[in-house]
């Protein structure tokens, strides 16, 4: 059994990468191995807006992160400074920029990049999704 | 060179296409601020970060001058390019900031073995 | 030894890149877009990691090129195989 | 202008400068040493020059850079611009209790140091 860290790029439904990491993931569960954490770094902040759409027939992204963060408890970390630059932001951050809505809640943590290089030293495996 | 417990960041994309090399550099420069050592490997088009004639602000972006200069100031001071990337783009040292390490694409495939975490942008 | 995973075509600057980073004892996986590899087998890097480069089948599958993997004798795995390269390889680097 | 634009508050009773809701400057270019004391103030600091040199070298650093100093390389310049005896983060913590590069760049009217470094 073996620690996985999970880097995530992509933004969804313009990259492959976010369905290929949730595929990827569960993979490595199916294995008995363990996800230590998903990272999402540059255009992959964006699997974190909770205000995602696609049609009803379609893998909902956010939803799909929330389900495997449900079943086993894998944190789900989120750049803090790419998600401001691109518009992504929790409630408590809205508030501290003066913006009107939100986009980022629970279990989706807003954090730092501190937090990559953390994940990276501690899972024995890490892998890119981009 | 023998194992290495450095961070290696891979630079691949160049100033003014995408926020990549914004966002690589980023992660050297935390790393760096945690006390990670941290050695930097530009590739491809990612070589053009370091032209030391670069403009700044221009277009409405963050200039990357300034933080390719700033690397020292977190004592990141390995900064390897291959001498095949500069000749296919026409570029000799000359126009290149100071403090750059050449090396031969084939050292490149040792370099990666070296370095234990890598992060490739 | 590091496992090299592609996700562009080749051609790509990310499959360039990647050809100059492969040792000896690596071992590559193309998923996502890099599995149209399966169309080119004069493709360099089937000689430079000669069996030690696999194409994605569920990727393959997608986009109708799972004949053409088969037709071309290039070798395939399921996620399961990437699972357990990743197990066997201590270090990933991902090429994009 | 950088991007946090939303005035919160004034530091002073003309308005002459805004704050935003972390009590950074909204407009650094309006910045100047009464504007710096005014802040200091509010944070019950009492700036003497062993202050004023770290903020200038903040500020020194900015110009160069385009980035407020983390702790790491404000350490670093320090160390350049005053020293060795200064160049420690003891030092820094000592006249900028909490988190120096924080309060430095406030103080200094830099933009905050992103979250992330």
């Amino acid at each position: 059994m073996m620690q996985y860290g999970l880097l995530v790029m992509g933004a969804p439904y313009s990259s492959p990468a976010p369905h290929s990491a949730l595929r990827f993931a569960h993979a490595v569960l199916d294995r008995g191995h363990q996800v230590a954490g998903v990272f999402f770094y540059h255009d992959g902040v964006h699997n974190a807006s909770s205000l995602m759409a696609p049609p009803q027939d379609e893998l909902n992204l956010h939803d799909a992160w929330i389900e495997l963060h449900q079943q086993h408890a894998i944190p789900l970390d989120v750049c803090i400074a790419a998600a401001l630059r691109r518009g992504l932001m929790s409630e408590s951050e809205a508030q501290r920029h003066g913006k009107q809505a939100f986009n980022i809640a629970s279990p989706f943590e807003l954090t730092g990049l501190g937090q990559l290089l953390e994940l990276q030293q501690r899972s024995a495996r890490f892998i890119t999704f981009a | 060179m023998a194992a290495t417990n450095a961070l290696l960041v891979i630079i691949r994309h160049a100033p003014h296409s995408s926020n990549w090399l914004r966002e690589g550099l980023d992660a050297a420069l935390v790393a760096a601020a945690f006390g990670q050592p941290v050695h930097l490997l530009f590739m491809g088009k990612g070589i053009l970060a370091l032209l030391k004639e670069q403009g700044s602000g221009a277009p409405g972006q963050k200039a990357t001058l300034p933080t390719i200069d700033m690397l020292e100031m977190y004592d990141i001071d390995k900064l390897w390019v291959t001498k095949e990337a500069l000749q296919n783009m026409h570029l000799s040292t000359d126009s290149l900031v100071d403090g750059v390490t050449l090396i031969a694409e084939r050292e490149v495939a040792g370099l990666l073995q070296q370095h234990t975490k890598i992060l490739n942008f | 030894m590091i496992l090299h995973i592609l996700t562009k075509a080749p051609g790509s600057s990310a499959a360039l890149q990647m050809q100059q980073a492969v040792a000896g004892q690596d071992s590559v996986v193309l998923i996502e877009e890099a599995v149209t590899a399966a169309l080119d087998p004069t493709w360099k890097a089937w000689q430079q990691c000669q069996s030690r480069i696999y194409l994605l089948s569920e990727d393959l599958l997608a986009r109708g090129l799972a004949t053409i993997a088969v037709d071309n004798q290039l070798p395939t795995l399921e996620m399961g195989g990437f699972i357990s390269l990743t197990e066997k390889y201590e270090k990933s680097v991902t090429w994009y | 202008m950088m991007s946090d634009q939303k005035i919160y508050r004034y530091l002073d009773s003309q308005k002459k400068w805004a704050l935003d809701p972390e009590g950074y400057l909204v407009d650094q270019f309006k910045w100047d040493e009464t504007a710096a004391n005014l802040m200091a103030e509010e944070e019950e600091l009492t700036l003497t020059p062993e202050h004023w040199e770290i903020i200038h070298v903040a500020r020194d650093f900015y110009q160069r850079y385009e980035m407020a100093p983390a702790m790491r390389p404000l350490v670093k310049a320090t160390k350049n611009a005053l020293g060795e005896e200064k160049g420690r983060s003891i030092y820094l913590m000592q006249l900028f209790p909490g988190s120096p590069p924080k309060r430095i760049a406030r103080l200094a009217g830099l933009p905050k140091p992103t979250n992330c470094l």
